[in-house]
C-alpha cells in the first residue's frame, strides 16, 4: 500500500492531474487556473503539462464557465470547473439549475452531464465578504444535481477521481481552511464509494455528523466531550445529496441521539433536513430531540468575529449537554 | 424597407436584387424545395394552433412569418454541425430532421424535450432565455478540441440578445475564436416588449464592439438568408471564428397561444408585414424564373394537408406517460430519494412501477 | 366592514394599486408589466393610470431588473419586481444573494433594501418546463431576506401591501395556480401580522401546514380525515422566513403530531427544517415523527402527469394514515 | 503609445499635446492639489501594504499605477453624483471623502463596508465582479424620476468587463438613457488573466453596439482622465445618456497583498510602465509650468508621511467587533433567527449581549 503524506491542496491536485492522465476528454476551466494554477494552487502545473486547450483560462464570467462546460459535456468533453470562491458561484447559478441539474431530463437520458464544478467554500481563513460562504443547500435542493464535500487529503484524491467518473454532476465542496493541512493519502485504492459516509470516530451516545471543514471541529469536540464521559461517534457525511442516510440511521439506532454540525445557517439547510429524516426513521430510538448546530442566519460576518460565527468545540459541546439534558 | 444595413437578395415582390458581398447559389430545385418545407411548416404551425384550441396541446409556440429565417437557416446547415434552439425553432428542428410529431412533445406536455438531439444533431429546446447560447459556445469549443471540421449554431430572439449569458457568449466565442454562429430572429417583439426596449441600435452591431463580424439579413428573404447563413458557418468551420446574424423579421402571430396581442401592438403593422411574407415572394420568384405551375404548387398545398392530417393522429396518440417515468433519467448513476419516490408512487398505487 | 369577492389575481392587482396610489416611490418593474399586464394580468392597467416611468417594462434580464432595484432603493425608490415566473427567477439570483441580502448589513444600516420580488411559484397549470417551480428554499436559507407566500385572496390584498411597506427585502410568492380562485377580501383590516400563520382549520389529532397551492389540498384532506375520524388542525404558515414557529409550536403541542405539505422537495428544504425545529421544541409532546409530503426530488415533470407529482389529497392521507400508526 | 484611439493631454514625459475633442481646464492649482491627491494615495497604498505584511490587514488591493485613472474620476464629480466602487477604488473613495481609516475597515475584516454611503455619495464596496454596474444604472434611473440634474459614476475593471451583470448594464443604460457613467480601469490583468483573454478590440468599442459612446482615454495621464469623465457626467446630468470610459492602465504592483504576479507576468511589462507613471508626468507638468518647487513636493511628501503616521495609529485602534454586531443590521424589522443567534451568543458567554 503506497501512502504519501501530503496537504489537501496537493492530494486535489494530484487527483486531478491522475483524472486527466487516465482520460483525454477531462479539462479544467476556471479563472486564473493556468499559469497562476489557481488562487490557491490546486491547478498548480496542470496547464503547462496538459496546455491551455485542456485547463482552459477563462474571462471572469461564471454563468460563461459552467454554460460552455454544459456544451462540452454534450459534445463528450468533462469538464472540471473551478469557482473561485464559493461566493462567486451565483452567477452560474441559473446554469446550474436550469441546464446542468436539467438537461438528462430534458433528453430523455441522451445527454449526459458529466461535469464537476469545484467549490472552495466554507470559512475560516479570514478573508473579506463572499470568500466564507457555505452555499450547499442550494445545490442539494435541487434534483438532478448532486453534492459532496471532503474532509481529509485522502478523501480529497480519491473524491475528486471519482466525482469526474461520475456520469452525474457533481457540486464538490472544498474546505479551504483545510487546504493546507497535511494528510496520509494512499494512491492505489479508493476509501469509500462516492456518497458513502465514514464513521471517523466510533462512540456510544450521541452522533455527531458534519462535513468538510467541521469534522476537525468535531473531533476536537468529542476528545473534550470523551474526558467528560460522553462518547461521540462521529461521522463524516461525505455525501450531501445523496446522503448516505443508512450510515445514520445504524448509528443513531445504537446511540438514539443525532447533532449535525455545519457553518452554513439552519433554516432550509441539510443537517436540518438530515434531523427530520433520521428522526422519522429512528422514532422510537430517540431519546433526545435532533439538533444542528450551523451558522446564523446572517450574511457571514467581517472575519475578524469569524470564529464566533463558525461552529466552534464550544458551540458542540453545549449541543451535546443540550442533547444529554433530555433523558 | 430599403435599408444599406440589410442584406437582401430578393424583395418582397420576389424580384431578385444585387448585393456587393452574396449572391445566391441556390437552384430552382432547391428553392423549390425550400418552399415546400416553408409551406409545410406553416400547416405545421397551424395545424398546432387548433389542436392547442382544442385542448390537446398545453400551448403552442407559432413561428408564422419567419420560416424563411428558419429554413434559410437550417438548410445552411451541414448533417455534423450541431444547432441549439429556443422553443420557437421548428423550421430549423425540421430541417434537421426531427420528426414533426416529437417537436409536439413538450407541447403536449408529455415531455420536456422530445427527441434524441444528437440522432438529429439538434439540441433539445431551451426555454430559459439565452442559456442554450453558453451550450453552443462550450459545443463549439469542443469542435475546437476535436480538430473537427463542424460548427454550431444557436438561435435565440431580439428579447433574449438582452440576457447576460448571451452577451457573455459573445465574450467567449471572441476570446477562443470559437466555431459558432449566433442566429437572431429579431421579430420585433418579446412577447409584448417592442424590439426598441432591447435596443436603440441596430442588434447585429452588437458583435463588432465584442470583436466578430455581425450582418443583418431581411430575415423573410429565404436566398438572403441562406446565403449569409451557409457563408458564416463555412467561415466558423474554416476556422474564422464567430458571427452575429441578425434575420430582420416578424413574428406575425401571438407570442405563444397564450398571448394576446391586441393589447399591445396595432394591426396595421402586422398589415405591413403581410406585405414581406416570406413564402409569397418566394412563390413569386418561383413562378417568374423556374416556371414552376399551379399544378405544382396546389401538390404541395395537398401534401401539407396530409402532412398535417398525419400530425393530428400523431398527437392524438400521444397518451399520458405512466407518472413513474417521471423518474427516469434524473440520474445516471441513481439517487436513493429517486428509489424512494419511486417506491411511494408503487405503493400508492400510481403506478405498477418498474419502466 | 367592506368586504368584496374578488379573485387573487385582482386582489394582488388591487393591493399593488393601493401601495402605488400611498406612496409614489412605489414602482413595478418586470417584463411585459406594462400594456400586457403582465403575462396573468396581475398588473393590469397600472401602467396606463400611473405611467410608463412608475411601472417600467424591462429589456429581458431579470438580473437587470433586481440589479437595477436594488439601485432605484439606494435612491429612495421601492420597487415591485415581477419575475415572469418561478423558473425564470435564479439569473437574478447573484444579485439577490450577494446584493439585496447583504447590502444592509454591507452599508451597516444605511442601506434600506425597500423591495419585494414577486414570484409566481408552483405548479398546476399545465405548463412546459421551468413554469412549475418551487424555489422559496434557496431565498429562505439566505439570511437578509424574508420569504413569505399567500394563499387567499384577503391575504394577497394586504401581504404584498405589507411587503412593500416592509423595510426589508421580500420574496413574494404567488401560488399561481390559485390566481383565478375567488375569494372575499376585507378592504379595511389586514387579517393579520406579516409573518404570522393562520389557523384555517381547528383540529386536535395531527397539525398539518402548508403554505400557497398546498393550503386548498390540505383543507380538502382536513375534511376527508374528518369522515375517517381524525381531526387535523390546518395551519397556513404564510411566513417562510421568519415561520411563525410559536404558532406550529402551540398547535404541536397540543396535536403531538405534525405534517408539513410544500410542492418543493423535501431535501434541504423549509418542510424539513420546520419539522426538525418543532421536533426539538416539542419533543416530549411529540407522539409520531414529523413528516414532509413534498415534491420529488426531480426536475419539475411534464406536466401531463405534475398532479402525480405535487402533493395530492391522498399523499397527504397517506401520511395522516403513517402519522396515526405511530400511536 | 502613440495611439489614435487613446485621448491624451499630457505625455508620459509630462509635454501637454492637443485633442481635437479636449482640451484641458485644470488651473495649475488644481493640479497641483490633484497632484498632492495622488502622493497621499499612493502612499496609503504603500503603508496599506506594509500593515497586510505585518498582520495588521487581511488584505490590501492597491492601486499603484492607477491613481491618474482615480483622481482624475473623482475630482470630475460633483458633490451630488453618486458612485458605485469596486473593492479598488480608494482613490475614488478619497475624492468622495472617505476617511482612509474606514476605507480600510473592509480589508481589516471589521466591517463588510467601511462607510456610511450617503454621507460621502459613494456606495460600499462591491466584491462579486460586475453586480455594481446593474446598481448603478438603476440609481441613475432613480435621478431620472427625480428629475434631478446628477449623475451616477460606476467603476469596474478589464476582467469584469466579461460578465452578464456589466453587459446587461449597458443594454439598460441605452434603453432608458439613463444618467450613469461606467468607468472602466483597464489595467490589463484580472489577477492572473491578461486583457486579451477578455476582449481582442478594445474595451471602450463595446459601448457603440449597445447605442452609446465609448472612449478610450490614457489612464495615466491626469489631464485627459479629467476632461473625459469631466465631459461625459456633464453628459449624463444634462440627459444625454450614458458614456463608457475605458480608462487605459496598469496594476503595478500584485492584484493583492495575497498575490504573485511573477507567476504570470514578466517584469520587463512592468518596467514599460514605469516610464509611464500617472504621478511623475504631473509633477513634470508641474516644474515646468507652474515652476512647483522641490520644497512644495517636499512638504507634499512630509504631509504624506504624517497622513501614514495617521493611518497607521487609525488601523492599529480597530479593535476586534463584539462578536454579537454580526446579528447587527441584517433586517431592518428584526427576524425571529436573528433574535435566537444573539440569545444563543449570549448564553455562551460569548458576548455580554445588547449592542
Ligand atoms: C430567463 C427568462 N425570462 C423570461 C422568460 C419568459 N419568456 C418566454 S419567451 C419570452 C420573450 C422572448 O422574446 P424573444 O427573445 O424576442 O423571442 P421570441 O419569443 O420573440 O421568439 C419571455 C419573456 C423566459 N423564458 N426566460
Ligand atoms: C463574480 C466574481 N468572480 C470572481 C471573483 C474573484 N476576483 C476578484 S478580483 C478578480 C479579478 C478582477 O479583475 P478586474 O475586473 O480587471 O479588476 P482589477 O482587480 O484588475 O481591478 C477576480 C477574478 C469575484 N470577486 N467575483
Ligand atoms: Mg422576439
Ligand atoms: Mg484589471
Amino acid at each position: 500500500m503506497a501512502t504519501v503524506t501530503m496537504t489537501m491542496a496537493k492530494a486535489l491536485n494530484e487527483g486531478l492531474r491522475r483524472a486527466m492522465e487516465k482520460n483525454s476528454k477531462v479539462l479544467i476551466m476556471g479563472e486564473d487556473v493556468g499559469k497562476l494554477g489557481g488562487v490557491f494552487r490546486i491547478t498548480d502545473g496542470l496547464q503547462k503539462d496538459f496546455g491551455p486547450d485542456r485547463v482552459v483560462d477563462a474571462p471572469l464570467a461564471e454563468s460563461a464557465i459552467v454554460g460552455t462546460a454544459v456544451g462540452l459535456a454534450i459534445r463528450g468533453y468533462r469538464t472540471v470547473c473551478e469557482m473561485q470562491f464559493d461566493g462567486f458561484v451565483y452567477p452560474a447559478f441559473d446554469q446550474i439549475v436550469s441546464q446542468v441539474a436539467k438537461l438528462r431530463k430534458r433528453s430523455e437520458g441522451a445527454y449526459t452531464m458529466g461535469l464537476v464544478i469545484r467549490l472552495p467554500f466554507q470559512g475560516g481563513i479570514g478573508a473579506i465578504e463572499h470568500h466564507s460562504e457555505s452555499p450547499e443547500a442550494l445545490f442539494a435542493h435541487t434534483g438532478g444535481l448532486k453534492v459532496m464535500a471532503c474532509s481529509t487529503p485522502n478523501d480529497a484524491y480519491w473524491m475528486i477521481q471519482q466525482a469526474i467518473e461520475s456520469d452525474d454532476p457533481v457540486i464538490f465542496c472544498e474546505p479551504k481552511s483545510r487546504y493546507w493541512e497535511k494528510g496520509e493519502v494512499d494512491l492505489d485504492a479508493a476509501p469509500a464509494g462516492l456518497f458513502d459516509a465514514a464513521v471517523r470516530r466510533p462512540g456510544t451516545d450521541i452522533t455527531v455528523a458534519g462535513y468538510g471543514s467541521t469534522m476537525k471541529t468535531i473531533l476536537r469536540a468529542a476528545e473534550t466531550a470523551a474526558g467528560e464521559g460522553v462518547s461521540l461517534e462521529v461521522i463524516d457525511l461525505r455525501g450531501l445529496s445523496p446522503v448516505d442516510t443508512a450510515a445514520l440511521v445504524d448509528s443513531v439506532t445504537k446511540t438514539g441521539r443525532l447533532i449535525v454540525v455545519q457553518e452554513a445557517p439552519v433554516h432550509a439547510s441539510i443537517g436540518a433536513s438530515i434531523v427530520a429524516d433520521v428522526t422519522h426513521r429512528c422514532f422510537y430510538s430517540m431519546r433526545a430531540p435532533g439538533l444542528v448546530v450551523g451558522g446564523y442566519h446572517i450574511p457571514y460576518p467581517p472575519t475578524r468575529i469569524e470564529e464566533d460565527y463558525r461552529p466552534t468545540v464550544d458551540r458542540i459541546l453545549d449541543a451535546v449537554d443540550r442533547v444529554m439534558e433530555f433523558d | 424597407m430599403v435599408d444599406e444595413e440589410l442584406v437582401q437578395l430578393l424583395t418582397p415582390e420576389g424580384q431578385r436584387v444585387e448585393h456587393p458581398d452574396y449572391t445566391s447559389t441556390l437552384s430552382n430545385e432547391k428553392i423549390f424545395s425550400m418552399y415546400r418545407d416553408m409551406v409545410i411548416i406553416r400547416r405545421l404551425c397551424n395545424e398546432s394552433t387548433s389542436l392547442q384550441r382544442q385542448g390537446q396541446l398545453a400551448l403552442w409556440a407559432p413561428i408564422q412569418g419567419q420560416e424563411a429565417a428558419q429554413i434559410g437557416a437550417g438548410r445552411a446547415l451541414q448533417p455534423m454541425d450541431f444547432t441549439f434552439p429556443t422553443y420557437r425553432e421548428h423550421g430549423i428542428a425540421w430541417s434537421r430532421g426531427v420528426p414533426p410529431a416529437n417537436m409536439l412533445r413538450l407541447f403536449r406536455a408529455v415531455s420536456n424535450g422530445g427527441w434524441d438531439p444528437y440522432t438529429y444533431r439538434h439540441s433539445v429546446p431551451a426555454i430559459v432565455l439565452g442559456n442554450q447560447v453558453l451550450n453552443a459556445v462550450g459545443y463549439a469549443m469542443g469542435i475546437q478540441r476535436d480538430g473537427a471540421e463542424e460548427a454550431a449554431m444557436t438561435f435565440f430572439g431580439d428579447g433574449a440578445s438582452s440576457q447576460g449569458d448571451v452577451l457573455e457568449g459573445f465574450v467567449w466565442a471572441a476570446s477562443f475564436n470559437a466555431p459558432v454562429v449566433f442566429f437572431c430572429q429579431n421579430n420585433q417583439w418579446g412577447i409584448s416588449t417592442p424590439m426598441s426596449t432591447q435596443s436603440k441600435v441596430p442588434l447585429y452591431r452588437r458583435a463588432r464592439g465584442f470583436g466578430f463580424p455581425g450582418i443583418r439579413v431581411d430575415g423573410n428573404d429565404l436566398l438572403a438568408v441562406y446565403e449569409v447563413a451557409r457563408t458564416a458557418l463555412e467561415n466558423a468551420r474554416a476556422g474564422g471564428g464567430p458571427t452575429l446574424i441578425e434575420a430582420y423579421t416578424y413574428r406575425m402571430g401571438a407570442h405563444t397561444t397564450s398571448d394576446d396581442p391586441t393589447r399591445y401592438r396595432v394591426e396595421a403593422e402586422v398589415e405591413v408585414w403581410k406585405h414581406r411574407d416570406p413564402i409569397e415572394r418566394v412563390k413569386a420568384l418561383l413562378v417568374r424564373e423556374a416556371k414552376t405551375t399551379q399544378a405544382e404548387f396546389d401538390a404541395i398545398d395537398a401534401e401539407a394537408e396530409e402532412f398535417a392530417l398525419q400530425l393530428r393522429a400523431d398527437v392524438l396518440a400521444m397518451g399520458r406517460p405512466d407518472p413513474i417515468t417521471m423518474f427516469d433519467n434524473v440520474y445516471a448513476e441513481g439517487h436513493p430519494l429517486i428509489e424512494e419516490g419511486r417506491r411511494e408512487m408503487v405503493e400508492l398505487g400510481i403506478s405498477g412501477g418498474a419502466h
